[in-house]
């Protein structure tokens, strides 16, 4: 299955993917900082994803790859 | 509609040191999509400004040269007709191109070198923290414009597209912005487009992008998508300058 | 006596303005200080810090090869300025930011306070900066809460004042933990 | 004398600006010495005065030769590419001899470096990076009291010898926050210009400002009278600091940032019984040559400390003549030295010396 | 009709060394009669440049600086923001103006400086004897286009009119000739209003005039008028091109 | 060896441009230099290379970093205040170690000054006229045939050491005509540039050129790979020709035009029993201290004729080091010293040695 | 009486004032050089002079003055 | 033997070319032979001049401050050259430039010939420059007319050299005033 895939330690927790989800799946979560010290998002709800690519547009740091996973 | 989206083959592995939500990462993704996509990855030269993205060569996995402030259609220049045959672009800031470097981007343009020009308009001065550029907004508050920009005084934004359109050697330019996916995948195309010019041989191709700074804007990321929409838009426009019905 | 500090971290984490701080409430109580920041590209998204000194003489050098304080405010600060403390000296760190692991392979003293969890809980991670001086004031001396308090009046922008309170509370805080 | 306040050291030198009566500002900003325009765009307006960010340094420097060449007080500043863009600008001000202040704050090189503090453009700044005989004078404060001074004095230095005074400082110290204490009121000495092109009015002839001349003989006349001038900055400006020079076994010859290590490295060394001086050139042109050549006999040794690869060593060694040894110890990119690095070279070079 | 014409009280008594049949002369008295004109000797300040016309201030009778090349309207801001009430203007050539000086002069207009340019548009290099400048025609031969422009390589003329048009801070530019007594008057006409728009205080203005270098041409002076009339102005058009109903 | 032909100084230079296989020139109009680029705008393009008049001499240089930067040979020209637009692009080529060739046909300063023959851009070129620690090679021919030769050097040095080099003569041996005789073929070395961006091809990896490292250890070790290459060059390069040294009473230090009146001036004052040394520095940097130093012993003074105020003769000081006497004579604005004039100048200096 | 008056010491002979003139009383003599090197203009028949002062604009050097003239 | 030369005069005078045409020649008959213009803005209505030095020996410097012969095609540069003579040499000039009056007022030595009335009777007041070349072999047989005439073909761009007869013609008529 097609699917977004965030590699967390990239994010810098801007929060443009979130708007950009027309599913409403992804979240900045408030409460843990990344190594960067960062709030990092992420998917809440994968199997909603519907690999539409919006998040990995909108977001300037090449954080989210859709791609295959199992 | 779903398709795979990897991290582009012309574009480091390395988290880059742009501030959270600014454009510069948006438009770096897509100059690496863009460069796979033409698959001239190997030919490509990039040349880097002065101002945030002046080491884009860290993330850029291709050639590039760092140019100084301002000179980088210069340095372009003196790569491209060495080597007519290599797809050149600039990688220009606002105060980079439309301040200190004015005379060097007129000049390309006027002698219709075969180069692109990558234009990050975010209206401000980004790396040395937010003073006045030649694009600001008027009444917009920068460290130089402490009360706002007063166009009888610090004088008026200078139409960069406008201006180079109007040269006989500028074959294709475009406004385009990153507010919101839309619109950059709508930057995307354009860009695309301004590197297939210049592969045509047909002149000087510019794409200006309406640029995020939330850092120096003071605004969050989100703040700064609307700021672009809501004030930098409606200054500026959008849309094609030049060469809108080239086909390449 | 002379304090030669060393404050370290993220962007974001206020780590100049701690130094800041510090220095102006030196100068408050008389004494003679200095304040230098690490500047440019590093601010974006990159790590930060300054070199503080707070003496009863003459400042030579305002930068420091040494310092007697090190605080840390993140992993790669601490990391990085581990080694920058004199071994009489000790480092002052976020323990929301450094594990207990790294923590104890130093061989320097280390204080510790979870400055950014306390400051979250708080309501707000940029008031990490202000725990981390009533920490510091704490095992120290170094200066009087009263002048910390008189600085932020100073230093803050009149518009800001009205945080003063809740920042005074993490300092007292931070004193007391 | 007013009460001491906690400044930056870029905020020190606008005020400074301000009160030594210079209300025009032209600039470019450059990391790291921006603040010095973001106070300056706030108080000059409000002033009556001028702030304009010019398109490019090259722009500002010919602002400035513009609003000089009518009068007025008027400064700029840069740090080190944006000094070499404006060299061509400062020899048209020396062959036009205009009074103009900027002020220098040294980054490192070469190219875009890096913006941490330097002291590699000694050179530059003291021989003249650009073309043609001229020379600038140059002062180099050491910490943010005279960097409010010596800006101050910069002013009257300039209009006194219609020449360009800089004000050298590096990357630390205008990033660094000091106390510093202004005075009630500057010594400011006003000078009539009636060679300003500032209009004819009454004047009864039009006055004109230029630097070019075709004719050899008036450009020799005009090269000679530069010339002359210059000789009389040397004899009436020079200025210098000696610390524990008297005893000393070496004299260590170090300005800026790191002369204020050296005041250091002499407590450091008193306690391992040896006897460090610092010779701390003020004004790096007019250099000190004569008060420095006057400790040849009794010091073993020299020691030029800079942050560079050794440059001010060259004004050392002609101020030496030959008359006793010169070292040299510099560090770049950057860096500062450590005082027990200091200390350590000393340490060696005395060795060396006594054998 | 007849009245009398004496030699201008704003030009002094000297012969100049401009080649015969050199525009530059006939600006020189037009600048001279419009000061007279507008009663302004007293107060008016020139910036002389760099180009054949480097050392006017040994003609015009008033206060004259020379400045650096291509750098006249950056030291004219620093004379007109110190002293705001004086007219200011610039004399520049086009490789002056149109070349080295780009920058400076696109900046003055978009901040809407106070100031006058007079641009002497020659087509080429005078004093450094007859290299392309900028506004050098396609086809024209040049010392450094010795088989004449080829806009493919050397890159198109460009329209310094136009492009100063375009920015908002520009109140007044327009286009004139020197190749015959009609277009004289014309373009004194044209000098005399930039000054006014000046004095009203409205912003930029620009005059460009069209001029031969019989020299550098390698033309008779007479055929240098024409080679304007039949070259320069069917290339470049002649006329107002902004602030045309502004009323001094 | 081909017939000698006569040309221009200018024209030679840019003769030699192209036997040196530079196809590629980036320059600005500028007096008296002109004939170069006349020449090579005709000469270029129909040997398919570059002839491009550029819009500024800053946007020149940076063409040239551009060319170079992808591996070619390319070269610009240009006179004092061109050449003072130049020094940040100067600092760059230095800081990302690119090989350039600058012709420098220097006039008289300062500011706009006049067009005559000059020699007061001494400092600017060979002590950095642009900001950081670097270096360039200055060749100094006075000849027209030298000038032939060490323009095609100077593109060997620059691709060997990857550093720019510039041949730094004046307005009359630019302007001047004399008889030149071209090689049949030149020595020409080919370098491999593996650095080069010119498109990353099958190489495997991106290249990159900059001139900015925000890590201060690693800039500081750029500077010092820079340093160790400045030293290798010293060590390697340096040229200068001595004539009637070995038993002079006096050695005149001279370069470019001015060595050839010295040589007339030999001449002149053997008949009258004087012995005149001339040592004749090539290279300005590296400048040949040692082989000057070499003499110190025996002659009982040195003179150094230059066009300016004086600006070599702290290089002779310093290569003299206080073990004799140093003395200046020079001339400004395009004079040029007459024989008799030097001839009088060396008989007063030893009659003053001799007291 | 108005009349045009040449300063024959500043003349250069472009001939431009000789085109300009409507009543074609300028002339350039070709063979007499003024001190300066030059061919100089002048007037043939003074007395038809109407004083337009066509050649003062057409003058690059200043060379004409229009004045009373006894 | 050396022969060092100015010659000077009106910017269109050619006085360069003649320069040129004299070590040229030189040049063809194994002299060394230097030549150097004055340059710049006089250029534009005023006066030029250049050095011109053939030798049997090596050149020393080019540029001179004293001349065996000065060839002076105008009033102000006859002004300005005259003392430039050395007293062994002499001053040739253009009589139709420089008045007999002041020709009899210098203690040099002077030839003259009306160069430009004598060259605007055949037809181009650019001719003069080629009447002194020939007055100045007739004085000195610095050179042979032949060698004049070999440089003109090699000097004058194609175009031009059916105007040599004619400057031959010009020449010999110098040759022989
Ligand atoms: C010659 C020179 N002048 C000034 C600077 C300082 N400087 C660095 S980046 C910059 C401008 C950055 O603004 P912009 O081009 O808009 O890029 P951004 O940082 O916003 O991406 C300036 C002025 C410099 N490095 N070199
Ligand atoms: C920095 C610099 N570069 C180049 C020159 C040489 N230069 C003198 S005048 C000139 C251009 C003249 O052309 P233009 O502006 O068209 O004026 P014109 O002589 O035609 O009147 C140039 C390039 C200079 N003096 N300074
Ligand atoms: S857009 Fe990218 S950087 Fe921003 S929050 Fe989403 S994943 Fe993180
Ligand atoms: S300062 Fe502005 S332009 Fe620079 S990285 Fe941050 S947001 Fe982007
Ligand atoms: S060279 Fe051209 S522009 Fe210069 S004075 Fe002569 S004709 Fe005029
Ligand atoms: S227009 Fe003037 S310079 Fe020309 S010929 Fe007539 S009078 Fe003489």
């Amino acid at each position: 299955m097609l699917r977004a895939v965030f590699r967390e330690e990239r994010c810098k927790g801007c929060g443009l993917c979130v708007v950009a989800c027309p599913v409403h799946i992804i979240e900045n979560n408030q409460s843990k900082l990344n190594e960067k010290g960062y709030f990092a998002s992420g998917i809440v709800e994968p199997e909603k994803c519907i690999a539409c690519g919006m998040c990995v547009e909108a977001c300037p740091d090449l954080v989210i790859e859709i791609k295959e996973v199992k | 509609m779903a398709k795979e989206r990897l991290h582009p083959k012309s574009i480091q592995d390395k988290v880059w040191h742009y501030c959270p939500g600014c454009s510069h990462g948006i438009v770096h993704r897509i100059i690496g999509e863009v460069i796979d996509e033409l698959n001239i990855q190997k030919s490509v030269i990039g040349i880097a400004s002065v101002g945030c993205s002046y080491n884009n060569y860290e993330y850029f996995n291709f050639d590039v040269i760092q140019a100084a402030h301002g000179r980088a259609p210069a340095v372009a220049t003196g790569v491209k007709r060495v080597l007519p045959n290599n797809v050149v672009f600039t990688y220009q800031g606002d105060g980079d191109l439309a301040a200190i470097g004015t005379a060097e981007i007129i000049h390309v343009a006027a002698r219709g070198e075969r180069l692109t020009t990558i234009f990050i308009n975010n209206a401000i001065y980004g790396m040395t923290s937010g003073q006045m550029a030649p694009t600001t907004l008027p009444e917009q508050i920068t460290k130089t414009t402490p009360v706002g920009r007063n166009t009888d005084y610090h004088g008026f934004p200078i139409r960069i597209s406008e201006m180079l359109a109007l040269q006989e050697g500028t074959a294709f330019v475009e406004r385009v912005s990153t507010h919101d996916v839309k619109h950059i995948i709508k930057a995307k195309k354009a860009i695309k487009k301004a590197f297939m010019v210049q592969q045509a041989g047909l002149g000087f191709s510019l794409v200006e992008v309406l640029s995020t700074c939330p850092t120096n804007w003071g605004l969050t990321p989100l703040e700064s998508q609307e700021w672009i929409k809501d004030h930098m838009i409606p200054y500026y426009g959008i849309g094609n300058l030049k060469g809108k019905d080239i086909k390449v | 006596m002379q304090y030669e500090i060393i404050i370290a971290g993220f962007g974001g984490q206020g780590v100049l303005s701690a130094g800041r701080l510090l220095v102006y409430a030196g100068m408050l109580e008389g004494k003679h200080v200095s304040w230098l920041p690490s500047y440019g590209p590093e601010m974006r998204g990159g790590t930060a810090n300054c070199h503080v000194i707070i003496s009863d003489e003459e400042v030579g050098s305002p930068i420091l090869n040494f310092a007697d304080i090190a605080i840390c405010m993140n992993l790669p600060s601490f990391d990085k300025f581990e080694t920058f403390v004199r071994d009489d000296g000790f480092i002052l760190c976020d323990t929301s930011m450094v594990s207990s692991e790294k923590i104890s392979e130093t061989k320097r003293k280390v204080y510790g306070i979870d400055a950014t969890t306390k400051a979250i809980e708080l309501g707000n991670k940029a008031f990490a900066n202000i725990f981390i001086i009533g920490k510091l004031l704490q095992i120290t001396k170094i200066l009087r809460p009263e002048s910390i308090e008189k600085a932020l009046y100073d230093v803050l922008p009149e518009k800001k004042h009205y945080l003063i309170p809740i920042e005074m509370e993490a300092l007292k805080m931070g004193l007391s933990n | 004398m007013s009460e001491k306040v906690l400044m930056k050291g870029n905020d020190v030198i606008a005020e400074a600006c301000i009160r030594a009566g210079c209300l025009h500002y032209f600039g470019y900003p450059i990391t790291p010495q921006t603040e010095i325009s973001h106070y300056l765009a706030k108080r000059l307006p409000e002033l009556g005065g001028t702030f304009l960010q010019a398109e490019s340094e090259i722009a500002a420097i010919n602002m400035v030769y513009g609003a000089s060449a009518v009068g007025a007080r008027v400064m700029t500043s840069s740090s080190s590419p944006g000094i070499s863009l404006k060299q061509e600008g400062f020899s048209y001000i020396a062959g036009a001899e205009l009074p103009a202040v900027v002020i220098d704050v040294v980054r490192c090189g070469p190219g875009l470096g890096g913006i941490l503090p330097g002291q590699c453009d000694y050179f530059q700044v003291t021989k003249g990076g650009g073309h043609g005989d001229y020379r600038n004078i140059v002062l180099a404060p050491n910490s943010v009291q005279e960097l409010y001074e010596l800006t101050v004095e910069s002013f009257n230095l300039a209009d006194k010898y219609r020449m360009l005074c800089m004000v050298m400082a590096d990357g630390s110290m205008g990033q660094m926050m000091e106390a510093v204490q202004f005075k009630d009121k500057e010594d400011i000495t006003v000078y009539d210009k009636p060679w300003a092109t500032n209009g004819m009015g009454n004047r009864g002839h039009s006055n004109f400002i230029t630097s070019v001349n075709v004719n050899p003989d008036e450009l020799e006349k005009t090269n000679l009278r530069l010339q002359a001038k210059y000789r009389l900055v040397e004899k009436n400006e020079i200025r210098y600091e000696e610390i524990n020079c008297e005893n000393a076994d070496i004299i260590v010859v170090s300005y800026g940032t790191t002369s204020r290590i050296i005041k250091n490295v002499i407590k450091k060394a008193k306690k391992i019984g040896i006897n460090v001086g610092l010779f701390r050139p003020i004004t790096l042109w007019p250099y000190p040559y004569e008060a420095l050549a006057k400790h040849t006999d009794k010091v073993k040794a020299f020691l030029s400390v800079e942050l560079s690869a050794g440059q001010m060593i060259e004004d050392v060694r002609l101020a030496v003549n030959g008359k006793s040894n010169c070292y040299f110890y510099g560090r770049m990119g950057g860096h500062i030295p450590a005082q027990q690095e200091l200390l350590d070279e000393i340490i060696r070079i005395l060795k060396k010396e006594d054998k």
